[in-house]
């Protein structure tokens, strides 16, 4: 096999969506944030809380939806207290967000290890497990390459696709991007900033906590602390690639997990002849060069990381 | 609920706003405490003698101030001249690696009192230039740096592992990737022996000073702090807000720069990608915590240290799970920034 | 008689398999009522000598743990303390009367895994995934590779590092993506390479801990390695009041009780169980030794 | 004319210690349009947004069509069907016109969003009330009279009948206003009842049928349009008659500033084409022109922070060839900038601060790097007293000081090193009368030691009672100058229209 044979392997396309899955929850939800106006570093903990609460709930007994709904759940209650610090209050958003990182992972392991004293390796669930799709999973090459995932990983794909139509079609979409652009003219038109800021950052909280959720309930089947490892930084940057689209935000999540999944095929093949350390910048680079491309076309949402305060000018 | 802006800031709420964060953020990691079965009041004593109860305690509180101090006057002069610095984790590492490249047997020969400033400016340098690739892309190309400088702690930190994985890896520390170490003639003399504060804390604290001389005293300070507040206004008055963002850019992450080049020579000796446990984010922090002002910073990198090293040291002692340290750390400054929301803000119906 | 006073102090959280195989043992000395055991748990390079100062002040008398991220920092600290015993998991050497370091040592289990696993492959390609190319991991995925080779001398090997000791999702990538590429059985240095196999239905081998019983359909054997005799030998001394600043590793060794192969024997081929129980004896009675290379497995 | 379709009842508004509004109550009938009056600061925008809902009053009621409005709901007047057109643009740059439209317009938990039956009826609303704009444009792409007219169209796309509209005209040309005021007739003639705020009095008198006038947050009268005057109006808003002072005939000197086809581009667009003009010491050169018609631009390039793309700028004889702010005040510029508040000064700072801002890299104020603080000081004292500012001493913050006080402060900062050059750009906005007169009083007196004043205004009062000579700027182009003694307002509004007689 050499290094170009590897695009033709049906596993590295299946590894591709694997890893790019949780990817797509956690931009997907910082993009939703930072098009209502509100940028949240909290991601990287709301994403380790996901993980650790989606994984407990299905430890003690819950089924593996209810997992990922915990999770969901518990991202939303931290993206509700960074709604209430950065919208209602109108704090700094990028402090209040790495606090929020801190005190999300830093809860979480302290929970985690209160509920769970260690012995060994520790517990295990039953994840999620890949789903036969009549037919199209038995497609020669594209069902091994395509169809062989868990249901969290369609959903993921689904999501991209319901949220891209949503913010372009919808009312509720319009809303959302209209508070990003402008919460005063948001608000001349009837559209309350405050809650729908606040609803949004609490929706894409939620998608972050299941991003993170992903990752103890399909692609493993036990928490570890600290195993989010910058997923969510990640994230962050692929919104910015994205230039804050739904569908161009799926698009950067697989290019990443591209990278991701040939960089450990291409080991095989060449050794560790290519830093690692490289592919891993990747995204990273990435995102700034969009910044770059982007910049004269002003495609950030202009009230980003600006609080609305009601009755102030 | 209302929120209005308060006139003036009464001096009785200035001082009791932080009292409160703090207390809140007690009361709420004491429950937390008590889950975890131990005695909250006996913890929160253990915290004060972890912090504060033996000289390792004290001198272990103050090597914990010392990069704090010195990372948050590099978010607090940035963030002064409305220059979002977010980026002080990788310069922070950047200027560790220039250090411990510089200071290691390949690198300057130099007797100590020559290489010690050396390195220090080395450190510096590197930060700076980190920091300056993100000004000249907001500069050139106006792409927003909150965005850039946290992106590029990334790959700083990215390209720290792959030099001491690759051409600064130490051959003697049998694969472990670490950098090689600084020679002994590099390494900061220490402020008390048999403990790890060393003289950067000096260091530190005179660095607070001098920015705080030359912010309230110089041109430099008088232009930079005109650009930070209304930059339409100081451009009229014939301020180069270029040339002051420039200057800001080179003291921000040169002190960054700075603060990691002080940890390898004072502390760690070498670079490994754990060498800072957040120094550069928690800058940030302690930054806001103290206003922005250069003296307050020292309060306030004090302030979260002494947080820190007590709830680690309580934790120990009572056998609660150590990540308690980070929570209770994380909590106040979330309760911090809104106390100090309160005494700008008052909250009417 | 007295119970010694143990600090524990782990630079990750106790999971981590290397961690745990420490903490079981101290947990485990604890109940057999020869020690009194504290720990703290993913302290970062920046805290750990302070930790170590705390519990040296705290009147423990033996300070177990790692000092891989804090060489030089963690011998002067055990030159401040020194009526400590520090016994660290080291890359470095034992320094002063005090400093006893210990290496992690189960490339001869891993070997006599490789004999079992060389004729359970159908491709004859061989995974192993690793966190970082440390000498410790090098020497024994090359212990692996020699086993299996000696039963299979033309035996193709993968091999895949992840770059960092704590994803698992990661691991369990580089096991999925070795098994693209034709192994069918994989040595799993990290958590989550069995995963991969399990996924695939292939088999896969342990190291460190039993990962049997988390994955009775995959893995056959494990190379297991035990602290206990480790900590026994740095527990003793420290009763004795010798001097233990001292290298430890020799503890590690099979005929010590340091690492042995356990695995399933319904899982594997039957013929293969008398040659490796042979080999075995052989290191126990220090007639073989296995062959140990550091150098970075390609 | 008949029922009342608003009222608002003792509306009472404070911003900390500041009373905003204070009791106020007023009426609206169908078909009628209001014109509200008052100075700035008066408390007419905060009026009008707590009629909206934007701010929640201290007390009193806003009663529409016979229900009252739940304060500090927007939505609530929008279904009141009330529409407000905001002073500053209430638009999403980054969105079309239809967007910013139709945002808000359905439940927002529905699948809807009917973007093509939304645009008919854009259409047909654009057509019926002549306000053509297109409705795919992105908003950002639109000029300032586009702008307005999607302010006024997301009003009737939700079917107002009753129409806000705070200063619509300001960023207007006159035509524009013209042909605006024409459709809010029309839309009062279909039965809309309208208020609108302007400070431009001619206007009120020629659109309003009524008028209402605040002063200091207080209804102080009321009157109908035709049986008031312009003189009555300025007085009801002044609350007293102030007499501005005059300027007296003098001879004027040598040229000291000369533009010659002088451009300015800024990204791509041409802000001043062709600019060319001339002031003499001891003259007083005004421009005149309505806002977004380069003014700015021209005080820009007059501060030495636009540099000119094509042609020549001198000052004092030699042409300037790398302009800069510090260069310009080397050269002895005195500059005021037309918003005091962004540009004029820091408003954290202490007075002394922004007294020497400019100048401190002067020996005068600094040395080897250092602030001098004792001359600085002794500098800020000396424009306190020199020129009246009230309000603070040289150790406090600069924005506890009122508008017209800080500008006199400006004003003395730069009139205290005896310039040769004085550029003052709408030296009296937002300025109260009392105010206006000592700023005025300070311009004549310059002028007499000599000064070369260029005048960059858009109030037709200031330009007549300053300059001795006047030039209009239209869309980036300067007419001739004409003397002062051939203009009056007729003439200098025609010139502001961009009709300038090429022989004068
Ligand atoms: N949100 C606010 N917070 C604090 N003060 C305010 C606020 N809005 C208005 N003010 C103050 O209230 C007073 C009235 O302001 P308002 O904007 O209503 O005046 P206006 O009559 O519309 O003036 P203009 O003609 O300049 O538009 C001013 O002194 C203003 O500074
Ligand atoms: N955004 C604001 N928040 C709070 N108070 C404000 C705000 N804007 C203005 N004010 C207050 O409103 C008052 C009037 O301010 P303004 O600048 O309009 O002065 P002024 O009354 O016009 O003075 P002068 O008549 O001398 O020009 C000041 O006391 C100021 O503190
Ligand atoms: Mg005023
Ligand atoms: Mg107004």
């Amino acid at each position: 096999m050499d290094a170009l044979d590897i695009f033709a392997s049906a596993g590295l396309w299946a590894a591709v969506l694997r890893i790019a899955t949780p990817l797509i929850f956690g931009t997907l939800g910082a993009l939703i944030c930072e098009r209502a106006g509100v940028l949240n570093l909290g991601i990287e903990g709301i994403m380790t809380f996901g993980a650790m609460i989606g994984w407990m709930t299905v430890y003690q007994g819950g089924d593996l939806w209810l997992g990922l709904l915990a999770a969901a759940l518990g991202g939303a209650a931290f993206g509700l207290l960074h709604a209430l610090l950065t919208v209602t209050l109108g704090l700094s958003q990028h402090v209040t967000g790495l606090g929020i990182t801190l005190f999300a992972s830093s809860l979480t392991y302290f929970i985690f290890r209160l509920s769970v004293p260690v012995s060994g390796t520790p517990p295990t669930i039953v994840p999620f497990q890949v789903i036969h799709i009549p037919v199209l999973s038995d497609l020669p090459f594209l069902g091994e390459a395509v169809f062989a995932q868990t249901a969290p990983t369609y959903l993921a794909v689904a999501l991209a696709i319901v949220i891209a139509w949503g913010l372009a079609r919808t009312p509720l979409g319009l809303a959302v991007r209209i508070v990003g652009e402008n919460p005063h003219a948001a608000e001349a038109q009837g559209i309350d900033p405050i809650r729908l800021r606040i609803g949004a950052v609490v929706f894409g909280s939620a998608l972050m906590g299941m991003g993170g959720a992903f990752l103890t309930l399909a692609a493993f089947n036990s928490f570890f602390p600290t195993m989010v490892q910058g997923r969510g930084w990640v994230c962050i940057a692929l919104v910015v690639f994205a230039s804050w689209r739904p569908e161009r935000a799926l698009l950067g999540a697989l290019l990443f997990a591209l990278f991701d999944a040939y960089q450990l095929r291409l080991q095989h093949i060449v050794g560790k002849a290519v830093p690692y350390q490289l592919f891993l910048m990747i995204p990273y680079l990435m995102s700034i060069v969009a910044l770059l491309v982007m910049a004269r076309r002003a495609r950030v949402p202009q009230a980003l990381m600006q609080p609305f305060r009601r009755g102030e000018r | 609920m209302r929120l209005e802006r308060r006139a003036n800031i009464p001096l009785s709420l200035a001082i009791a706003a932080p009292i409160g964060a703090v207390i809140a953020a007690l009361l709420l990691a004491g429950i937390l405490i008590a889950i975890a079965g131990a005695p909250v009041l006996e913890a929160y004593q253990r915290m004060l003698i972890g912090a504060f109860g033996s000289r390792l305690s004290i001198t272990e509180t103050l090597t914990r101030t010392t990069p704090l101090i010195l990372t948050g006057l590099a978010a607090a002069v940035a963030f002064r001249a409305r220059l979002w610095n977010i980026g002080a984790e990788g310069q922070f590492y950047v200027g560790a690696l220039a250090a411990a490249a510089l200071g290691s047997e390949h690198g300057l020969h130099l007797p100590s009192y020559a290489l010690i400033p050396a390195l220090m400016v080395a450190g510096a340098v590197a930060g700076a230039i980190l920091l300056l690739v993100p000004l000249a892309l907001r500069l050139r190309f106006g792409v927003d740096e909150v965005v850039t400088t946290l992106l590029l702690n990334f790959v700083a930190v990215l390209f720290v592992s792959m030099m001491i994985e690759g051409v600064l890896k130490d051959p003697l520390a049998f694969g472990w990737p670490q950098s090689v170490p600084i020679v002994g003639d590099a390494s900061l003399p220490k402020l008390i022996a048999r403990s790890r504060l060393h003289i950067g804390l000096l260091i530190a604290v005179g660095l607070a000073l001098l920015i705080w001389l030359i912010q309230s005293r110089t041109l430099f300070g008088l232009e930079s702090r005109a650009a930070g507040l209304n930059p339409s206004a100081a451009r009229f008055a014939g301020v180069s807000l270029t040339g002051v963002l420039v200057k800001v850019a080179c003291l921000s992450g040169g002190l960054a720069g700075l603060a990691g080049a002080i940890e390898v020579m004072g502390v760690k000796g070498y670079v490994t990608t754990d060498l800072s446990p957040g120094f550069g984010y928690t800058g940030i922090v302690v930054a806001m915590l103290a206003g922005l002002h250069p003296l307050g910073v020292v309060v306030a990198a004090l302030f979260v240290a002494t947080m820190f090293v007590g709830a680690d040291g309580m934790s120990r002692a009572l056998g609660v799970p150590s990540f308690i340290a980070d929570v209770i750390v994380s909590l106040s400054l979330l309760t911090m920034l809104v106390g100090l929301f309160l005494t700008s803000y008052r909250i009417r119906r | 008689q007295e119970k010694l006073k143990v600090a524990g102090i782990h630079a990750s959280p106790v999971e981590n398999a290397w961690n745990s195989r420490l903490h079981e043992a101290l947990l485990a000395a604890a109940k057999d009522g020869v020690i009194e055991y504290v720990f703290s748990e993913g302290v970062s390079g920046t805290d750990y000598p302070r930790a170590m100062r705390e519990y040296a002040e705290a009147g423990n008398k033996l300070i177990v743990g790692e000092s891989y991220a804090v060489e030089t920092e963690a011998r002067q600290v055990a030159a401040d303390y020194p009526g400590t015993a520090f016994l660290m998991g080291s890359s470095g050497k034992p320094s002063g009367d005090n400093f006893g370091t210990f290496g992690t040592w189960n490339h001869e289990a891993a070997y006599l895994a490789g004999m079992l696993a060389a004729p359970l492959s159908k491709s004859g390609t061989f995974g192993a995934v690793g966190a970082i190319p440390i000498p410790e991991v090098n020497i024994l995925i090359n212990a692996f590779r020699a086993g299996v080779k000696e039963v299979r001398p033309d035996a193709k090997f993968l091999n895949g590092f992840i770059g960092t000791f704590f994803d698992p999702p990661k691991a369990r990538e580089a096991g999925l993506a070795q098994i693209d590429a034709g192994a069918d059985i994989l040595f799993g240095e990290r958590i989550g390479t069995a995963d991969a196999a399990k996924e695939k239905g292939v088999k896969s081998v342990g190291s460190l801990i039993d990962y049997t019983p988390r994955y009775p359909e995959t893995v056959f054997a494990n190379a297991m390695w035990y602290f206990r005799p480790i900590l026994d030998g740095a527990i003793a001394d420290v009763k004795a009041g010798v001097k233990t600043g001292k290298d430890y590793s020799s503890f590690s060794f099979m005929k010590e009780g340091g690492n042995d192969i356990v695995f399933t024997e319904s899982m594997v081929d039957a013929a293969s169980i008398a040659p490796m129980e042979a080999k075995r004896a052989a290191i126990k009675a220090g007639t073989f030794t296995v062959p140990v290379d550091p150098a970075e497995p390609t | 004319m008949s029922e009342p379709v608003l009222r608002l009842e003792g509306i009472t508004k404070r911003f900390g210690t500041l009373t905003a509004n204070d009791d106020v109550t007023l009426e609206l009938r169908q078909g009628e349009l209001l014109a509200l009056l008052g100075e700035n600061g008066a408390g007419k925008t905060t009026l009008m947004n707590i009629l909206f809902g934007h701010y929640t009053p201290d007390a009193g009621r806003v009663v529409a069509f016979g229900h009252e409005l739940p304060p500090g709901k927007p939505r609530a007047a929008i279904e009141a069907r009330i529409g407000m057109v905001h002073q500053h643009f209430a638009l999403a740059a980054n969105l079309t016109v239809i967007e910013n439209v139709i945002a808000g317009t359905e439940r927002l938990f529905s699948f809807g969003l009917d973007k093509s039956s939304a645009r008919a009826k854009l259409k047909e609303l654009s057509a019926r009330f002549g306000l053509a704009v297109d409705p795919d444009a992105r908003v950002g792409d639109l000029s300032v009279g586009e702008r307005q007219r999607v302010e006024i169209l997301k009003s009737l796309y939700r079917d107002a009948r009753i129409l806000i509209l705070d200063e619509p005209t300001a960023v207007l040309t006159h035509q524009e206003a013209e042909k605006l005021y024409a459709t809010l007739r029309g839309m009062a003639e279909k039965g809309l009842s309208l208020i609108f705020i302007s400070h431009k009095l001619h206007e009120v008198l020629a659109a309003a049928d009524r008028v209402v006038v605040l002063r200091g947050g207080k209804v102080v009268a009321e009157r109908r349009a035709a049986e008031t005057s312009k003189d009555e109006l300025a007085e009801l808003m002044v609350g007293r008659r102030v007499a501005r002072p005059q300027r007296d005939v003098q001879a004027p000197g040598a040229v000291l500033m000369r533009a010659t086809s002088v451009d300015v581009m800024s990204s791509g667009t041409k802000l001043l084409s062709e600019v060319s003009f001339e002031v003499r010491a001891g003259e007083t050169l005004g421009i005149i022109g309505v806002s977004g018609n380069g003014q700015s631009a021209l005080g820009q390039l007059v501060s030495g922070l636009a540099k000119p793309t094509e042609g020549r700028l001198e000052m004092l004889g030699k042409e300037i060839q790398a302009p800069s702010p510090r260069s310009f005040v080397a050269a002895g510029v005195g500059r005021i900038p037309e918003d005091r508040n962004a540009d004029g000064v820091v408003g954290d700072m202490l007075i002394w601060e922004n007294a020497v801002l400019e100048r401190v890299r002067g020996s005068e104020f600094s040395a080897a790097g250092f602030v001098r603080r004792t001359p600085s000081r002794a500098f800020a004292q000396t424009v306190i007293e020199r020129f009246d500012v009230r309000g603070g001493t040289p150790d406090s913050p600069i924005r506890l000081l009122s508008g017209g006080n800080m500008q006199k402060l400006i004003l003395g900062r730069n009139l205290a090193t005896s310039p040769r050059i004085l550029i003052a750009a709408q030296p009296t906005r937002g300025l109260d009368e009392g105010a206006v007169a000592a700023v005025h009083a300070e311009i004549l007196a310059a002028r007499r030691a000599g000064t070369a004043i260029l005048l960059i205004s858009e109030d037709l009062d200031e330009i007549l009672q300053l300059a001795d000579r006047v030039q209009a700027i239209v869309r980036g182009r300067l007419s001739p100058a004409i003397p002062i003694g051939a203009a009056d307002p007729r003439r200098l509004g025609l010139m502001m229209a961009g009709v300038w007689d090429e022989a004068a």
